[in-house]
């Protein structure tokens, strides 16, 4: 099955914090907040293609996102901060801070349309 | 009919720890018309502050403000473990009530730097911080260095108004005569402006702040020049200990990169050493890169108040403090909490969801000026005026230095201050204090 | 209305010295009295009256205040406070939270605060924080000896043109902080640091604007003169906690000669060299030429032993402070204004320097003959928490109990101080003198320190006890502005006190080159700079001149 | 013939509970109602602990074994009881179920047993008596509370299980066994002290550690040292036979012999390299 894995690192973005200010109901921001920036050799490995839908699952939850290519590093997947990646990541695991693991949660990547 | 168009200069900004306070905003008939001079975040931030607006509402049904808080004063006089939480985007002077609530109920308080800057702070208790403001970074800085943070996306000014591009007195060329250093694990906007830009491996900062530490006071290390630290060549790293001592006046900028990556608070307790033990040779600083407006101000009132920044717990009538056990992602995901007071601050879109469902289990009031995620499952929605715009009060920069942000239009609804002096009031009186 | 009777009253300023009195009170006034027969009475019999507390320099509210809270958790959760009806929380036994810093200022007698060192940018802060510090009026000091626009103005080549662009720097740095005196902390010295420079002697010209600490000093001093402050300039001067500072402070004291001047903590700047370059008491040559000159008053800055908190503007200092002890360190610099620093240390006994320091901030104390001219202050916290007074006065009326210390101390402390040799005792009216109607005076403030008719109803009442600590440790009553606030040691009523201000002779105003400078410059809008009123919610303006 | 005390718990609370006052010297001698009567916050109220648990108590022969006697049982699910034996100076007690925070936190004496997992901040600031978790034990064990520069200062604390993050830090005397695997960060920034870990530590161990040893028994899947220590020599510890002994009499047996080879790195060169890591060979 074409998957791929890494660590998902939830980041801001210009137009996430642009979009979240006319309003968090908003399809835009709604949009930005659902795009994970990939490799473009990770997404070539877990056939995907850019702007197609992925399944990202951690131990904790599951996301439909958009892909897009992105020159971010090999297994390491960005996905701007929100109600979207916050259902990756769990309260459970602070390691005793009180700071969940926004920047570092283990996350497996697969096409949206081998799911169903 | 004629319209009235007043112009405000010097407004300040109330989105990030920026508090850019030069926004020239220009209203007509009490309504936002044009904003000038702000960032795009900031100018949506201002233009939307008007619209979307809840009602005031108890378990979704409309109600009258009075009945909103009578239910809020029943909720939270009937826990027997509240927490109250928040703070970060409205004033001071509401902060202050927030903490008093708090005390009253011997509740739990908490504000959301517990899960982003409150590493630093957690930090700073171990070995303290050296820090400036921030026109000394721009009157003097000949180097920063960008942490973990990516300011063109997330405090898209700063560059401009402090820390790059910024003319200060001992700049007057600005850009030109600083050093500009980015360490990140991707290339972001802020990364490629910068004149070096280290790309490390995640979840390594503290490894680099360790060598660093090594390096700018050579101290012996176990590694050679070619072996890699957070993926980057011990000779790389050298290089950059040696413009960090060749500089006159450095800074670095950290970012939740570092605070919230593998290690949090003690990698920024490396960095803050780091930066301490650079004074041995030249001026350095570092700064939190701050995110909500007003949340270094909600750390300042309850240090001032309480003697902690955050987490802090009044079960036994004095104020003790633990993060982790009393921060609020702590507290919720050990489903620990029976009600919850709920100000400035979205937690239906911040708090990881497995934390954040619990609160849609137990009666939450919540006083937000926009519907938002958490507006869609509160059990009180009490909407205010919001600070800054149709409110005044106190915010702290991501420096520390208070502003006093002032009311430009007028709102139909009271401000947080007013709303929770009404309810302290009313929980007072129930407690037949 | 309010009658004290049967105390034994001490006010000094009345000539008023331990005699049976009554003391009328109406509204929030002392008055002459009678008063109606209902009036309620307070009987004060085996009480010694004496006005209200005046602390002329401690540091409780503020950016570098909180850092300190802020820094030392461990102190908070050690020392506590529950809720009461009544009283908010609080905690910290060093550097107390703003609630409790009031309830125990109350309890031991005082009732008007001055916050000794606010970096104008951070005057919000300050103003917040007084604001939650209850029961005493509450005022604070403008740090101004390293900033930009007084070097600047004082960089003006012309000498009439720079003492009007001078004056109009400080009177708008006053009006813009709210503040109530000129503070100066190690002149140049924190500007020079921050160029990664050393320490500055009294012409050391310090850059960007090449003026010196000397210039700085009798400038502003002869601004505050033309201002007709009510409190001249309160001077922290350069090389705080050097061996051999004494000499230093007596070139900067006749550089001042005849002008007024307050300097304050003077302990720490009146150490003599050891022959091996440690600590000596430099007590007597400062005494006597402090003695000789009218025109000065000073605070004396006395240790305590024990666990506390250096918090100053002057940031090289606590720098090299950390440097020494290694632990924790925070600074702050502060844009075109100051540094700070904050340093927690703790003073020993055994320890021969803080042995030396212990001694000579008490001789400062019993040397200095004039009380009129010498306050009681601890600093706070720098040198101790404020909440040791009581066993400061009982160190300064007791010889026995004081020589009783030296089993405690350095075993070689006396090769290095007269302590040993000084048998003068305090006496109560002395007492009163330096931690009341001293303060009031030398900050002129008319309707405080003192208890004849028109001053504000602001009475402590102290149980008589030999033991002169247990005395002064909580009182048995404290009036504020007539209303009872403390009763048999406990807090009884809170409330807001008055923030005290300047009513000045001049409108503050920025010359033009000044102003297009700060505008350039600082990171804050001109208009968003200046306090507003809402900060201080009870003004109390006191009239210049 | 001895008391013993027996604690059941009754009902699992749905908020937090702090029970520093169940520890053996607060029960000894004392009636059940009295036992009863004592005093656990609730949340924000304080509750008679005889709301929460049924209170029994049996006497018991002296036992003749070395082991001291048991005082106090308690049982049930405590996750919710944090501060349970904080601050305990005497006595011994058994708790079969899983604990909150700061169990043992602060114990100048005695010895506490807990069959299951702990919460965050065991035995932190402990000055002497023992510990023994017979199962997994969470974050900050044996640390400073914030603010603190020092925490453990005497004492023993074994884990049979695993341990979480920052294990020992700022620990400035005292002795610390795990027998699994632990966080990140065991020893940070210690004074002092002595930290043996059977399995496999996290990152960064003995990250700005002063002083102390920390000994790491198993070398397979070894994270990197922080480039802050330097590897001295190879060699076998007088120290480790000591310390061998000493946890074989509290029921810890080492596979590996008196003679076990370790390499010896010193650091953290930061904070003066006086700190010392000791991996199997």
């Amino acid at each position: 099955m074409a998957g791929i894995s890494g660590l998902l690192v939830t980041v801001r973005t210009g137009k996430q914090g642009a979009e979240m200010m006319r309003g968090k109901m908003n399809p835009e921001y709604l949009d930005e907040i659902s795009t994970l920036r990939i490799n473009p050799d990770d997404m070539a490995e877990a056939q995907m293609l850019p702007g197609q839908k992925v399944k990202v699952s951690s131990s904790f939850g599951e996301v439909t996102v958009t892909c897009i290519a992105s020159d971010v590093p090999r297994k390491l997947f960005f996905l701007p901060v929100g109600p979207v990646a916050n259902r990756l990541v769990s309260g459970s695991d602070t390691d005793g801070t009180g700071v969940p693991a926004w920047k570092g949660e283990q996350v497996t990547i697969e096409p949206a349309d081998q799911v169903q | 009919m004629d319209q009235e168009l007043k112009v405000h200069s010097d407004v300040i900004c109330t989105f990030c720890g920026c508090l850019c306070d030069d926004i020239e905003v220009e209203v007509v008939d009490n309504r936002i018309s044009k904003v000038k001079k702000a960032c795009m975040i900031g100018r949506n931030k201002l233009m939307h502050a008007q619209s979307n607006n809840p009602d005031i509402t108890i378990a979704g049904k409309p109600t009258s403000l009075d009945a909103a808080i009578n239910e809020a004063v029943n909720i939270l006089t009937n826990a027997r473990f509240p927490l109250v939480y928040g703070l970060s985007s409205t004033t001071t002077e509401a902060q202050r009530e927030m903490v008093e609530i708090a005390e009253i109920l011997n509740a739990t308080i908490d504000n959301p730097s517990s899960y982003c800057h409150g590493p630093g702070l957690m930090a700073r208790q171990q070995v303290g911080l050296s820090s400036c403001t921030l026109g000394e970074v721009k009157n003097r800085a000949d180097l920063v260095i960008f942490w973990g943070c990516n300011p063109l996306e997330s405090h898209v000014r700063h560059l401009t108004r402090y820390s790059v591009s910024a003319k200060g007195m001992f700049h007057p060329e600005g850009r030109k005569s600083r050093k500009i250093v980015s360490i990140d694990i991707r290339p972001t906007p802020t990364t490629k402006s910068s004149d070096w830009f280290i790309q490390v491996t995640p979840g390594n900062t503290f490894e680099i702040a360790t060598l660093l530490r090594a390096l700018v006071a050579n101290n012996p290390i176990g590694k050679g020049d070619d072996a890699l630290i957070a993926g980057v060549a011990v000779s790389k790293w050298r290089e950059l200990a040696e413009m960090i001592r060749g500089c006159k006046y450095g800074v670095i900028f950290f970012g939740l990169g570092v605070t919230q990556c593998r290690g949090r608070d003690i990698n920024v307790e490396q960095l803050a050493v780091l930066v301490s033990e650079i004074n041995n040779h030249t001026r350095f600083y570092a700064m939190a890169m701050r995110g909500h407006g007003n949340v270094a101000g909600g750390n300042q009132v309850m240090t001032w108040q309480t003697g902690f920044p955050l987490a802090v717990n009044f079960s036994r009538g004095y104020p003790r403090y633990n993060p982790g056990e009393f921060s609020v992602i702590g507290l919720l995901a050990r489903k620990e909490v029976d009600a919850a007071l709920i100000v400035a601050t979205d937690p239906g879109a911040h708090l990881p969801a497995d934390t954040g469902d619990h609160l849609k289990n137990i009666p939450v009031i919540y006083l937000e000026p926009h519907n938002n995620p958490t507006t869609e499952w509160a059990t009180v929605v009490i909407p205010v005026a919001q600070a800054g715009v149709a409110a005044s009060g106190t915010y702290y920069r991501m420096d520390n230095v208070p502003l006093r942000v002032k009311k430009i239009v007028d709102s139909d609804h009271l401000s947080d201050e007013e709303v929770l002096k009404r309810i302290k009031e009313r929980i007072t009186h129930a407690q037949n204090y | 209305m309010l009658r004290i009777i049967n105390g034994k009253v001490y006010d000094p300023v009345n000539r008023i010295h331990g005699e049976i009195r009554d003391i009328c009170i109406r509204d929030q006034k002392i008055v002459e009295g009678p008063l109606p027969p209902e009036t309620e009475i307070i009987d004060a019999k085996g009480c010694v009256v004496m006005p209200g507390g005046v602390e002329i320099h401690s540091h409780v509210a503020g950016a570098k205040v909180n850092n300190g809270r802020m820094l030392c958790p461990e102190d908070s959760a050690d020392h506590f406070r529950a809720h009461t009806e009544i009283l908010r929380s609080g905690c910290n036994g060093v550097v107390p939270t703003t609630f409790l810093t009031g309830y125990e200022y109350a309890r031991l007698g005082y009732t008007t605060l001055f916050e000794a060192a606010v970096p104008p940018l951070k005057a919000r802060h300050a103003h917040e924080e007084l604001r939650d510090t209850p029961i005493l009026d509450t005022g604070c000091y403008t740090v101004m000896g390293n900033n930009y626009l007084v070097m600047k103005a004082l960089n003006e080549p012309d000498e009439i043109s720079r003492r009007e662009k001078l004056m109009g720097v400080v009177a708008w740095l006053l009006e813009s902080t709210r503040g109530y005196a000129v503070k100066i902390v190690n002149p140049g010295g924190v500007e020079n640091w921050k160029w990664n420079r050393g320490l500055v002697d009294l012409d050391t010209p310090v850059p960007p604007f090449d003026v010196t600490p000397r210039m700085i000093m009798t400038g502003l001093a002869r601004t505050a003169y033309e201002l007709k402050l009510p409190h001249p300039i309160h001077l922290h001067t350069n090389h705080l906690g050097e061996p051999g500072n004494m000499a230093y402070t007596l070139e900067t004291m006749k550089a001042l000669s005849g002008s007024r001047a307050h300097f304050t903590h003077l302990q720490f700047h009146s150490y003599d060299k050891s022959k091996r370059g440690g600590f000596a008491s430099g007590a007597v040559a400062i005494a006597e030429y402090f003695n000789n000159h009218p025109e000065f008053t000073c605070d004396a800055g006395l240790i305590v032993f024990g666990p506390t908190m250096t918090m100053t503007a002057d940031a090289p200092m606590e720098f090299s402070l950390h440097q020494m002890k290694g632990g924790k360190w925070s600074n702050l610099d502060i844009e075109m204004e100051t540094g700070s620093g904050v340093v927690p240390i703790k003073y020993q006994p055994d320890s021969l320097v803080n042995a030396v320091q212990w001694c000579l901030g008490l001789e400062l104390m019993l040397l200095i003959n004039d009380p009129w001219r010498v306050f009681l202050s601890t600093d706070h916290p720098n040198a101790g928490p404020f909440t040791s007074y009581p066993l400061l006065i009982k160190l300064l009326m007791d010889r026995d109990f004081r020589m009783s210390w030296y089993e405690m101390l350095h075993p070689k402390v006396k090769e290095y101080t007269c302590l040993h040799d000084l048998t003068r005792e305090y006496s109560l009216e002395e007492i009163a003198i330096v931690t009341r109607s001293g303060p009031a005076r030398a900050l002129g403030l008319k309707n405080r320190g003192h208890l004849g008719a028109g001053a504000y109803a602001d009475v402590a009442i102290y149980p008589f006890f030999d033991d002169k600590q247990k005395m002064f440790s909580s009182a048995s009553y404290l009036i504020k502005d007539g209303r009872v606030v403390v009763r048999d040691g406990a807090i009884k009523e809170s409330f807001s006190g008055r923030a005290l201000g300047l009513e000045l002779p001049v409108k503050g105003e920025l010359a033009g080159d000044l102003k297009e400078y700060f505008e350039q410059y600082s990171t804050v809008a001109f208009s968003n700079y200046r306090v507003e009123e809402e900060y201080t919610p009870r003004p109390e303006l006191i009239r210049c001149g | 013939m001895k008391s013993q005390i027996q604690l059941t718990l009754k009902k699992i609370p749905d908020i937090p509970v702090e029970a520093e006052n169940i520890k053996p010297e607060n029960m000894a001698g004392k009636t059940i109602s009295e036992i009863k009567a004592i005093p656990i916050l609730v949340g924000k109220c304080w509750e008679p602990a005889g709301d929460w648990f049924d209170i029994g108590i049996k006497e018991s022969p002296e036992s003749d074994s070395e082991k001291p006697v048991i005082d106090l049982f308690i049982k049930g699910d405590l996750t919710r009881f944090k501060r349970i034996g904080e601050g305990m100076s005497q006595g011994s007690m058994r708790i079969d179920g899983t604990v909150g925070f700061h169990a043992g936190a602060k114990m100048c004496g005695g010895e506490l047993i807990i069959n299951g997992n702990t919460g965050d901040y065991l035995g932190a600031h402990m000055k002497a008596g023992l510990i023994v978790v017979n199962g997994n034990a969470g974050h900050y064990i044996a640390a400073a509370y914030r603010g603190h520069a020092k925490g453990m200062a005497g004492g023993t604390i074994i884990i049979k299980g695993n341990a979480g993050q920052m294990l020992g830090a700022r620990m400035r005397r005292g002795l610390i066994y795990v027998t699994g695997d632990c966080g990140d960060a065991p020893g940070f920034n210690m004074k002092a002290g002595t930290i043996i870990i059977g399995g496999t530590p996290g990152a960064r161990a003995g990250a700005r550690m002063v002083r102390g040893t920390i000994m790491l028994l198993n070398k397979d899947n070894l994270p990197e040292l922080l480039p802050t220590f330097t590897y001295n020599c190879t060699y076998t510890p007088s120290f480790w036979g000591i310390a061998r002994g000493v946890l074989s009499k509290m029921g810890v047996q080492s596979e590996a012999g008196t003679d076990l080879l370790f390499k010896r790195y010193s650091g953290d060169t930061n904070e003066g390299g006086r700190g010392e890591i000791l991996i199997s060979a």
